[in-house]
C-alpha cells in the first residue's frame, strides 16, 4: 500500500516521514511515514504490538526516533523537542489507562490543564481569572460532568475519568488531538455519548483516535490507517480496509 | 616429627648439627664449653639485652640440648618456676595447667598454674637471631615447611661460613619454593663477598627476579652511609641500579594486575552482600534496611557454629565453615521467612513503607544480637587453607582468604542463577513477581513464593556473612558497614537483575581499587560514589536496564 | 492576595481538620516561644513552674529536627520524591553557622591565634582557606546556610530531574549524595575539623551561648522559623503549584504530557526544601553546641524520613508532630531503659507501620471520626477523609 | 467548633506538653551519691564503651560493699548517649542538670569529649575521660586519666628506634583518619625528625572509620619497606578497622620480626576478636596490661571476673584508667568530705593510687596522670607480654613540646597559674 505523496506534506498537519525505533534490536516502529490533513480526524487501527503507543510517543516528544523525521504543521521538526515542548505547539494526548490526578476534583484537574503560563513561579502566583473560569464550566458542560464538579476524581466512574481527560484535553485547546482508545471499557451507552462528543469536535482540530473497537472506528466514519509490525499496512475507509486482504490475513490469518 | 626426636635419630644428624653449630660461631672456640645447666639458668635471669650473649654462649657449648631449649625460647614455652627459680619448659595441659619438663633431661618435673612461673621473655630481635641460628640446624629437615623457614633463617644471617652448607642443600632442594628461598640466601651472602666480581655475579643472578627480598638487597647496595656508599665497586652499583629499574619496570605491570586482583576481590565482597539485596530489593521491591543484619546474623551463626566444633571436635576445626554455611543460610532465611509474613507482607505495593518497618527490624536485630553475644566482637577463625598467601614470583601477593572469597561468590552467583532459571520454584518466582494477579489465577501459591523468595535472599545474605566474618569484624555493627554499598551495587548494576548486580559489584570494586593508591583510599571511594551519581544520570535505570516501553511504566 | 490571605482562604482542597491542626500547631509553637523563655528566666528555680534550662535546649533541638521533617515531608510528602539525603543539606547549614561561631572565637581558642581555629593551628595550616572567608559575618553565614544546601540541591536536582531518575533510584543517589559528603568531611585535609567538626563555640553576634537568655532567645528564634516555614509551605500547597507537585507526585506523566515541565517544578521544591532544611540545621548548631560529620550519616536522614512516617506524611504538621515525638521518645528511652531501648524503638517503627500507615498523627482525624460515630454524634462529620490523603 | 473551644484545646494541649516534658525533672533524692555513666550502649562505640559502662558499675558495686562514701551509698545513673555525638551533649547535661550527679565518668572518642565539654564547663560538672587521646586540652572540669601522647606514642617511637626494638631506619605512620591519629602523628614526624629519620623514610597514610579492604594498604606499606632500610609501622587504626588491617597483615605474610606494627588503640578487647596466632609479635603501647603479674591486678581481674560472670572477658587499660580515676575521686571526696565539684577539684591534686602494673599513679595540676609506659608483644592467646617498660611513671603532658604553637602554653590549674592553656601564670 503506497504511502500519501509529498506533495501535501507543506501545508499537512502532521507528518511521520520513515520513522525507525528499536528497543535492543526489536524494531516498534520500522519506517512509518503517514499524513494527518488539519482538520482532518482519523483512525489508526492495529494489533497488539503494531507500534500504535510507541507512534504517539514518538510524536509526542517521550521517545526520540532512531531515524526519520516528524513535521508539525509543515515546519516544524518534532523529533528535538520534549513533551512540555510538543504540547506548548498545540498537540494533546490521552492515554490509554485514563489518567486524571485522583486526589485532585475534577475542577482542579480542568484547572491544571487548562491553557496558562506553564512556568514555575507563574503557577506559585496563580489565580484563576473569570475567562479560564467560565471556560472550566463551559467545558464541564461539555464533557457531562457539570455536576461531579467538587468531587475528588478518583472517585469518578471509568468512562467519566475518559471524559474528564478528553476535557483536559479540550481546555488546552491543542491542534491536534491524540485519543488512545477513548472508549476502553465503556458502557454502550457512553460509547456512544463519547461518539457524540467526537463527531462534535469534527471540523474544531485534527484528531487522532487510536482504537481496538472496531465498531466504535465504524460509527466515527473516517478514514483508518492500520499498522503492522511498525509501519502502515493499510489505509483508506473503514471498508477499504475491511476488505484488504493484507489485514485480513493480519487480523485473522495465521 | 619434632625437631628433639629428629635431633636424637642417629649420628650422623648429630655429627652435622655440631659442625653447624661450630662454623656458625666463629669465637666459640675462644673459651673452653661453659656447663649448659649454668647459662640455662643464666637466661632465665638476664635481662633482654643481655639474654642474646647468653644464648650464643649456649651455642658455643656445641651440645645437642641447646636445639630444644631455643626451639622452646622461640615458642614462649621457657620459664623460671616462681618458687626456686630453676628454667624449665613448660607444655599447656587441656586444664589450662602447664605440664613442666627439665630442659636439660626432658624429664617431666611436675604440673602448675600458669601463676605459678615466669615467662622467659623474648622480643622479636632475639627471637629472630635465634631463628637465624636455628635455621642452619635444620636445613636437612624432611619438613619443607621447616627448609623453608631455615632457608628464610639463612637469608637473615648472611653468613660467609653457610655458603658450602646451602651449596649442598641447593643440589638436593626439589621444592621449589625452598630452591627460591636458598638461592635468595645464596646471592645475599654473595653479596657480601669481598671480591667486586662475586658481588657483581651476584646481582646479575638477580636479574630476573623481582620480589620484595632481591629488592631490598639491590636497594642497599645503592645507599650511603654518610657520604661513604655501601657498595665500594662503581661497577656494581651501576648494575644494581639497572637491574633494579628494570624489576621495577616490570614490576609495574604486576602491580596493575595485583590492583585488578584486588579490585576484583573487593567486588566479590560487594557482590555477596549484595546479591541477597539484588533479590529481596531487586526482585520483590522491599527496601530491606535489614538486610545487613542478614549478613550480621550469618557471621555470628559462623562463630557459633566454630564454638561448638573447637568445644565438640577441635580437630575437625578446618571444616567448621563448610558446616557454618548450610546453618548461615538457614538461620538467616528463617528470620528472613520470619520477617516476611509477620511484616513485610501487609506491606506490598507500599515499598517506602516497608524501609520503614525493616529499619525497625534492624535496630531491633541488631540489639537482639548485642544482647546475647555482647557488644564486643567475636573471634571467627579461619581455618588452615584459607590462611596465609600465594606469593608469586613476581612479587606480588595473593591472599588464600581473599582468592576463595572470590571463588565463592561466583559459586553463589552461579547457584543463584541456577535456582531462578532452571528450577521450578525459580520459575513460580518470576511469574508471581511479574503479574502477581496473574500467577495467583494459575494456582500459584504467592504467599508461599514470596516468603521462599525473601527467605531465599536472606539466606544468601546469610552466606554473605560466612564468607564476611573471614575478613570483617564479627560484631553487631558489621551489617551496617555493608548496607548503604549494598544499595549502591544493586542501583548502579540496575535492579532486578543478576547480572547487573556482579557487573555493578565488579565495576565498583575494581575502579576503587585502582583508584585507591592514586586518591587514597577515603577520596577514591568519595570520587566512585560520585561516579555512582553521575552515572544514573547517564542510565538512569542502572548499569543492565531492560530498555523499552513496558519497563518504564 | 498575599500569601497569608491565601492561606485562609477556602480551598477546595482544605477540609476543616487541616485548619484545626495548624490553628493548634501555631498556637503551641506561639506558647512555646513566649511561655518557656518567661518560665526559664523569670520563675525563681525552685518553682513548680521553673522550666529548667536543660528544657529549654532539649525544646529547641526538637524542634530545629521538626523542621528538618518539615523539609521532609514538603518534597516526599507532596511531590513524591523520597530523599535519603537531606541530613546533607541539614548539615551543611549547620556548618555554615558552625564557621561563623568558629570565626567568632577569635583569640579566645587555647591557642590564641587569632587568624585560625585551633583545628587548624594544631595541623599546622598556615592561612585561613578561601571557602572560610566572610564567615566573620553574621549575615554572610546565614545567606550561605541557605544558599549552600540550596545549590547543592539545585545541582543535584537539575542534573536528576532533568535526567528523569526516579522512585528508589532517586533514594539510592541522595544516599549516595550524603554518604559522599560524609567521607568528604570526615577528611581532616578538607579544612572543616574533621571527625570532631566545629566545637568550643563562645558567643553568637556578641551573645553568650551559655547564658540562659541566649538560649531562650534561640529558642523563640527557632519557634518564628518553625512557624513561618509551615506557613510558607502551607501556602505553597496550597496554591496551584503545591495542586500540580501532588499531581506530579500522582501522576507525573500526565502532568507532563499537559506542557508542564515536571523537573523545574521539582527542582523548585527541592530546593525550597533542602533550604528550610539548611535553616534547621543553622538554628541547630548553636543550641546543641557541635557540627561534625556524623550528621551526614546516611542513617540520620533515613531517621529524618522515619519521623515524617510516623508523624504521618502528606500532612506537614503531622511531620512536625513525628519528629518532636520520635525524639522525645528517644531522649526518654536512653535515659530510663539505656540497655535495651533500641527494641522499644525499633518496635515502635514497625507498629506505626502496620497498625497507623497514615502515622500517628495522620490518623487522628480518622480516630476523632470513629469516636465521634461511637458516641453517636447527631450531626456526622462533614468528611471523612483526611488533608492530603498522599497516593502509591 | 467554635473559635472558643479551639483556642481552649490548643491550650490544653500545650500545657499537656509542658507538663509530660517537665515530669522529667523530677526532684533528687538526697541519701545517695549519683555516679554518672556516660558511655554508649548502641551505635559504632558500643563495641569499646559497654565493657566500660561494666566496669564502673563494678567499681561502684564494690565501694557500695564497703559502705559506700560519706555514710552513703553511690548510685550510678546510666544513659545511653548511643554513639550519637550530640546526644552526648544532651545526656551530660541531662545527668548534671536533672539528675543531679556528682560526678560523670565517660566518653571515649575526642568528638564525644569535645562535644560534652561545654555542658561540664557551663554547668561546673566534673568528667574522667579514661582513653588515650591526643592531647592539647586541659579543661578544669575534666580529669584525663588516659594516655597523654608522650605517655604512648613517644616512648613507643623510642622503643623502635632503639636496639631492642630493631633499630629502625623507616616508619610507616597508619592511621584512621581524625584528630587523636593526626595530631599523633604530627607529633610523632617532628620527633622522628629530631632523631635523625628524613621526610622521605616516613610514609603517612589515613584511612576512614571502619576502613575494612586494607589490600591496596598493606601491600604498599610491603612495597615501602623492601627499599633496604629497616622498616616500622606505628598504627593508630581505630576501633573496628583493627581486626580487618591485622587479617590483612596476617595473610599477607607481614611477620613482626620483618615489619613490626605497634599500636595505640590495639589492647586486650580488640584482640579477642580475632585469632591472634599470625600476630604473635606485634606490639602495642599502653600503660596497663591485662598479663602485668602484680596482687593488684590479680584482684581486679578476678573481681572482674565475678561481676561479668564469663572467665573469658579480658581487662584493659581504659578500664584500669577508670580504676584509678574511681579510686582517686573517692580518696578525694573523702578528703574532702563533700561530693561539691570545686572542693573534690582542689583534693584530687596529688592523690595517688596504686597502679595495677605496680607502681603508683599521681594526678597532676595539669589534669593528667603520671603513669609508667608498657610495651608489650602479641601473644598466641591475645594476651601481651611486656618487653619494655619505662624505669619510672611518665608525667602526662596536656600540651606537646613537639607542635611550636602548643610547647609554650601550660596547664595548671593550681594556683599561681589557674589555667588550661596559659604562657604565663594568671595570677
Amino acid at each position: 500500500m503506497n504511502v500519501t505523496g509529498r506533495a501535501s506534506y507543506s501545508e499537512s498537519q502532521l507528518y511521520v516521514d520513515g520513522v525507525t525505533v528499536s528497543f535492543d534490536g526489536f524494531k516498534a516502529l520500522n519506517n512509518l511515514s503517514f499524513v494527518v490533513e488539519p482538520g482532518e480526524m482519523r483512525a489508526i487501527i492495529g494489533p497488539n504490538g503494531a507500534g500504535k503507543t510507541t507512534m504517539m510517543d514518538v510524536i509526542t516528544g517521550k521517545t526520540k526516533p532512531d531515524e526519520g523525521r516528524v513535521i508539525f504543521k509543515g515546519d516544524i521538526d518534532l523529533g528535538k523537542r520534549d513533551e512540555a515542548a510538543v504540547v506548548a505547539l498545540g498537540i494533546g494526548r490521552k492515554f490509554q489507562r485514563p489518567s486524571v490526578f485522583e486526589n485532585h476534583s475534577v475542577f482542579d484537574n480542568l484547572e491544571l490543564a487548562i491553557k496558562s503560563d506553564r512556568s514555575t513561579f507563574a503557577c506559585l502566583f496563580d489565580r484563576l481569572d473569570a475567562d479560564r473560569k467560565s471556560k472550566i464550566e463551559s467545558t464541564l458542560e461539555r464533557i457531562g460532568l457539570a455536576g461531579e464538579r467538587d468531587q475528588m476524581a478518583g472517585k469518578l466512574s471509568h468512562g467519566q475519568k475518559q471524559w474528564l481527560e478528553i476535557g483536559m484535553l479540550l481546555v488546552q485547546d491543542p491542534e491536534l488531538l491524540f485519543l488512545d482508545e477513548p472508549v476502553a471499557g465503556m458502557t454502550d451507552a457512553e460509547t456512544e455519548a463519547t461518539v457524540e462528543l467526537l463527531r462534535d469536535l469534527r471540523g474544531e482540530r485534527s484528531i487522532v483516535v487510536v482504537e481496538h473497537d472496531m465498531a466504535f472506528v465504524h460509527a466515527l466514519g473516517v478514514k483508518v490507517t492500520v499498522l503492522h509490525e511498525g509501519s502502515v499496512l493499510a489505509e483508506g475507509s473503514m471498508d477499504q480496509v475491511q476488505n484488504d486482504p493484507h489485514v485480513i490475513e493480519v487480523y485473522l490469518g495465521r | 616429627m619434632s625437631l628433639r626426636q629428629w635431633m636424637r635419630g642417629g649420628a650422623l644428624r648429630f655429627l652435622m648439627v655440631f659442625w653447624a653449630l661450630a662454623v656458625l660461631v666463629p669465637h666459640s672456640g675462644a673459651s673452653a664449653a661453659e656447663d649448659l645447666g649454668t647459662l640455662v639458668t643464666e637466661l632465665g635471669a638476664a635481662s633482654l639485652s643481655k639474654k642474646q650473649a647468653v644464648v650464643d654462649r649456649m651455642v658455643a657449648t656445641g651440645a645437642p640440648e641447646v636445639v630444644p631449649i631455643l626451639e622452646a625460647l622461640v615458642g614462649r614455652d621457657l620459664y623460671t618456676r616462681k618458687s626456686d627459680g630453676v628454667v624449665v619448659i613448660g607444655q599447656k595441659t587441656s586444664g589450662g595447667k602447664l605440664l613442666l619438663t627439665d630442659p636439660l633431661t626432658g624429664s617431666e618435673v611436675g604440673t602448675v598454674g600458669s601463676r605459678e612461673v615466669k615467662r622467659i621473655k623474648t622480643n622479636n630481635r632475639l627471637r629472630s637471631s635465634v631463628k637465624a641460628v636455628m635455621g642452619t640446624l635444620t636445613l636437612m629437615s624432611p619438613d619443607p615447611q621447616r627448609r623453608l623457614e631455615a632457608a628464610d633463617g639463612l637469608l637473615k644471617s648472611s653468613d660467609q661460613a653457610m655458603l658450602p652448607l646451602i651449596e649442598t642443600a641447593l643440589a638436593k632442594e626439589a621444592d621449589a619454593a625452598v630452591k627460591n628461598a636458598l638461592q635468595l640466601a645464596k646471592a645475599s651472602i654473595k653479596l657480601q663477598s669481598d671480591s667486586a666480581e662475586e658481588r657483581l655475579a651476584a646481582v646479575q643472578s638477580l636479574a630476573d627476579r623481582t620480589d620484595p627480598e632481591s629488592r631490598v638487597m639491590l636497594s642497599r647496595l645503592l645507599l650511603k652511609d654518610g657520604d661513604v656508599w655501601r657498595e665500594p665497586d662503581e661497577m656494581v652499583r651501576a648494575t644494581a641500579g639497572k637491574t633494579l629499574a628494570s624489576m621495577e619496570s616490570r614490576l609495574e605491570m604486576w602491580r596493575t594486575v595485583e590492583h585488578l586482583y584486588q579490585g576484583i576481590s573487593l567486588g566479590s565482597v560487594l557482590l555477596l552482600a549484595a546479591m541477597g539485596l539484588a533479590i529481596t530489593f531487586g526482585v520483590m521491591g522491599v527496601i530491606n534496611m535489614a538486610h545487613g543484619e542478614m549478613v550480621m546474623l550469618g557471621a555470628y551463626t559462623t562463630f557459633v557454629v566454630q564454638e561448638v566444633f573447637r568445644s565438640v571436635a577441635p580437630g575437625l576445626f578446618d571444616w567448621s565453615l563448610a558446616v557454618a554455611l548450610p546453618a548461615a543460610f538457614l538461620m538467616s532465611a528463617l528470620v528472613g521467612i520470619a520477617m516476611e509474613r509477620g511484616c513485610i507482607r501487609f506491606l506490598y505495593g507500599r515499598p517506602l513503607e516497608t524501609l520503614l518497618a525493616t529499619w525497625g527490624i534492624s535496630l531491633v536485630l541488631q540489639q537482639t544480637v548485642r544482647s546475647i553475644f555482647g557488644p564486643t566482637n567475636r573471634e571467627v577463625g579461619a581455618p588452615e587453607w584459607m590462611q596465609g598467601a600465594m606469593e608469586s614470583v613476581a612479587g606480588i601477593t595473593l591472599t588464600y582468604n581473599r582468592l576463595w572469597i572470590i571463588l565463592f561468590s561466583f559459586c553463589v552467583l552461579g547457584a543463584v542463577l541456577l535456582v531462578l532459571k532452571k528450577t521450578a520454584f525459580g520459575l513460580q518466582m518470576r511469574a508471581v513477581t511479574q503479574n502477581r494477579e496473574m500467577a495467583r489465577a494459575m494456582g500459584i501459591p504467592t504467599g508461599r513464593v514470596d516468603a521462599m523468595t525473601f527467605g531465599l535472599g536472606s539466606g544468601i545474605a546469610g552466606i554473605a556473612g560466612v564468607a564476611l566474618s573471614q575478613i570483617d569484624n564479627v560484631s553487631p555493627n558489621l551489617g551496617q558497614a555493608y548496607i548503604v554499598d549494598s544499595f549502591m551495587v544493586v542501583v548502579f548494576g540496575g535492579v532486578g537483575n543478576l547480572w547487573g548486580a556482579f557487573a555493578g559489584a565488579m565495576s565498583l570494586g575494581v575502579v576503587n581499587k585502582l583508584l585507591e593508591p592514586w586518591a587514597g583510599a577515603v577520596l577514591g571511594k568519595i570520587l566512585v560514589l560520585v561516579a555512582i551519581i553521575l552515572f544514573i544520570q547517564k542510565r538512569p535505570r542502572g548499569l543492565f536496564a531492560l530498555r523499552g516501553r513496558a519497563v518504564e511504566s | 492576595m498575599s500569601l497569608l490571605q491565601r492561606l485562609y482562604a477556602p480551598q477546595a482542597q482544605e477540609p476543616g481538620k487541616g485548619r484545626l491542626a495548624s490553628a493548634v500547631l501555631l498556637s503551641v509553637l506561639a506558647a512555646i516561644a513566649v511561655l518557656v523563655p518567661l518560665l526559664n528566666l523569670t520563675v525563681p528555680a525552685d518553682s513548680a513552674f521553673h522550666v529548667p534550662t536543660y528544657l529549654v535546649s532539649l525544646l529547641g533541638k526538637y524542634l530545629c529536627f521538626a523542621m528538618l521533617a518539615l523539609s521532609i515531608d514538603l518534597i516526599w510528602g507532596f511531590c513524591g520524591i523520597l530523599s535519603l539525603g537531606h541530613g546533607a543539606f541539614f548539615a551543611l547549614g549547620g556548618y555554615a553557622m558552625g564557621m561563623y561561631m568558629m570565626r567568632q572565637i577569635g583569640d579566645r581558642g587555647v591557642y590564641g591565634n587569632a587568624e585560625l581555629p585551633d583545628f587548624m593551628v594544631f595541623l599546622n595550616w598556615k592561612e585561613l582557606p578561601w571557602y572560610w572567608y566572610g564567615f566573620d559575618f553574621f549575615p554572610f553565614a546565614v545567606v550561605m546556610a541557605l544558599f549552600v544546601p540550596g545549590l547543592l540541591a539545585f545541582v543535584f536536582g537539575w542534573l536528576t530531574f532533568r535526567s528523569r531518575v526516579s522512585g528508589v533510584y532517586l533514594s539510592i543517589i541522595t544516599q549516595a549524595m550524603t554518604y559522599a559528603l560524609m567521607l568528604a568531611f570526615f577528611r581532616n585535609d578538607m579544612g572543616f575539623g574533621g571527625n570532631n567538626g566545629l566545637t568550643d563555640f563562645k558567643d553568637l553576634l556578641g551573645f553568650d551561648l551559655q547564658s540562659d537568655n541566649t538560649r531562650a532567645v534561640l529558642l523563640a528564634a527557632t519557634c518564628v522559623a518553625l512557624a513561618g516555614c509551615y506557613l510558607m509551605c502551607r501556602s505553597i500547597v496550597a496554591s496551584k503549584l503545591g495542586r500540580l507537585i501532588t499531581a506530579i507526585r500522582d501522576d507525573e506523566a500526565r502532568v507532563r504530557f499537559l506542557g508542564y515541565r515536571v523537573e523545574n517544578f521539582k527542582l523548585f521544591v527541592f530546593v525550597l526544601s533542602a533550604m528550610i532544611a539548611g535553616l534547621a540545621g543553622a538554628l541547630y548548631v548553636p543550641q546543641v553546641g557541635i557540627i561534625n560529620p556524623g550528621e551526614f550519616a546516611p542513617a540520620n536522614s533515613i531517621e529524618a524520613v522515619i519521623w515524617v512516617a510516623i508523624g504521618g506524611r502528606g500532612t506537614l504538621y503531622g511531620a512536625i508532630a513525628g519528629g518532636v515525638l520520635v525524639n522525645y521518645a528517644k531522649t526518654v528511652l536512653t535515659g530510663v531503659i539505656p540497655e535495651i531501648w533500641l527494641f522499644a524503638l525499633g518496635g515502635m517503627f514497625i507498629a506505626v507501620t502496620l497498625f497507623f500507615p497514615k502515622g500517628l498523627v495522620g490518623s487522628l482525624p480518622a480516630a476523632v471520626d470513629w469516636v465521634k460515630r461511637r458516641i453517636g454524634k447527631r450531626n456526622p462529620p462533614a468528611s471523612s477523609s483526611l488533608a492530603e490523603e498522599p497516593g502509591q | 467548633m467554635g473559635k472558643l473551644t479551639k483556642w481552649k484545646s490548643a491550650l490544653a494541649a500545650t500545657a499537656f506538653g509542658l507538663a509530660a516534658t517537665a515530669g522529667m525533672g523530677a526532684a533528687q533524692a538526697a541519701d545517695t551519691i549519683k555516679v554518672g555513666i556516660l558511655h554508649s550502649l548502641s551505635g559504632t562505640m558500643a563495641i569499646s564503651e559497654t565493657t566500660l559502662k561494666d566496669a564502673m558499675l563494678m567499681l561502684i558495686d564494690e565501694q557500695n560493699k564497703k559502705g559506700g562514701l560519706l555514710g552513703m551509698k553511690l548510685e550510678p545513673v546510666v544513659v545511653d548517649p548511643a554513639s550519637d555525638w550530640p546526644l552526648f551533649a544532651e545526656k551530660a547535661r541531662e545527668l548534671i542538670s536533672k539528675d543531679g550527679v556528682s560526678v560523670t565518668f565517660g566518653c571515649w572518642t575526642s568528638v564525644s569529649r569535645k562535644s560534652v565539654l561545654p555542658v561540664f564547663e557551663e554547668l561546673n560538672g566534673m568528667l574522667f575521660y579514661p582513653v588515650q587521646y591526643e592531647g592539647e586540652e586541659s579543661s578544669r572540669n575534666v580529669f584525663y586519666t588516659g594516655a597523654a601522647p608522650n605517655q604512648q606514642a613517644v616512648p613507643a617511637v623510642d622503643y623502635l628506634l632503639g636496639e631492642e626494638g630493631g633499630e629502625a631506619k623507616r616508619i610507616v605512620l597508619l592511621g584512621t583518619d581524625y584528630v587523636y591519629p593526626r595530631t599523633t602523628n604530627k607529633i610523632l614526624r617532628s620527633y622522628l625528625n629530631a632523631k635523625g629519620i628524613a621526610d622521605a623514610d616516613i610514609m603517612e597514610n589515613y584511612t576512614p572509620f571502619g576502613h575494612s579492604d586494607w589490600q591496596t594498604i598493606v601491600a604498599q606499606v610491603k612495597e615501602f619497606a623492601s627499599q633496604g632500610k629497616k622498616t616500622a609501622v606505628v598504627s593508630t587504626i581505630n576501633g573496628d578497622a583493627n581486626v580487618p588491617f591485622y587479617k590483612e597483615l596476617a595473610n599477607q605474610g607481614i611477620k613482626a620480626e620483618d615489619i613490626p606494627v605497634v599500636a595505640f588503640s590495639v589492647g586486650e578487647e580488640e584482640l579477642a576478636g580475632l585469632d591472634a596466632g599470625p600476630l604473635v609479635g606485634h606490639l602495642a603501647a599502653w600503660n596497663y596490661f591485662m598479663s602485668v603479674d602484680t596482687p593488684e591486678n590479680d584482684a581486679f581481674i578476678k573481681a572482674w571476673h565475678a561481676f561479668i560472670k564469663d572467665e573469658k572477658r579480658v581487662t584493659n587499660d581504659p578500664m584500669e584508667a577508670h580504676y584509678i580515676g574511681f579510686k582517686m575521686w573517692v580518696q578525694a571526696v573523702e578528703q574532702a568530705g563533700t561530693t561539691d565539684v570545686d572542693a573534690v577539684r582542689q583534693a584530687m591534686y596529688g592523690q595517688t593510687v596504686k597502679n595495677l602494673t605496680g607502681g603508683v599513679a599521681v594526678m597532676n595540676t595539669n589534669h593528667h596522670l603520671s603513669k609508667p609506659v608498657l610495651i608489650g608483644e602479641i601473644l598466641e592467646d591475645g594476651q601481651f607480654e611486656i618487653v619494655s617498660a619505662t624505669d619510672d611513671v611518665v608525667v602526662g603532658d596536656a600540651w606537646s613540646d613537639f607542635i611550636p604553637e602548643s610547647a609554650k602554653l601550660t596547664a595548671d590549674w593550681t594556683y599561681p597559674w589557674v589555667c588550661g592553656n596559659c604562657e604565663k601564670p594568671r595570677f
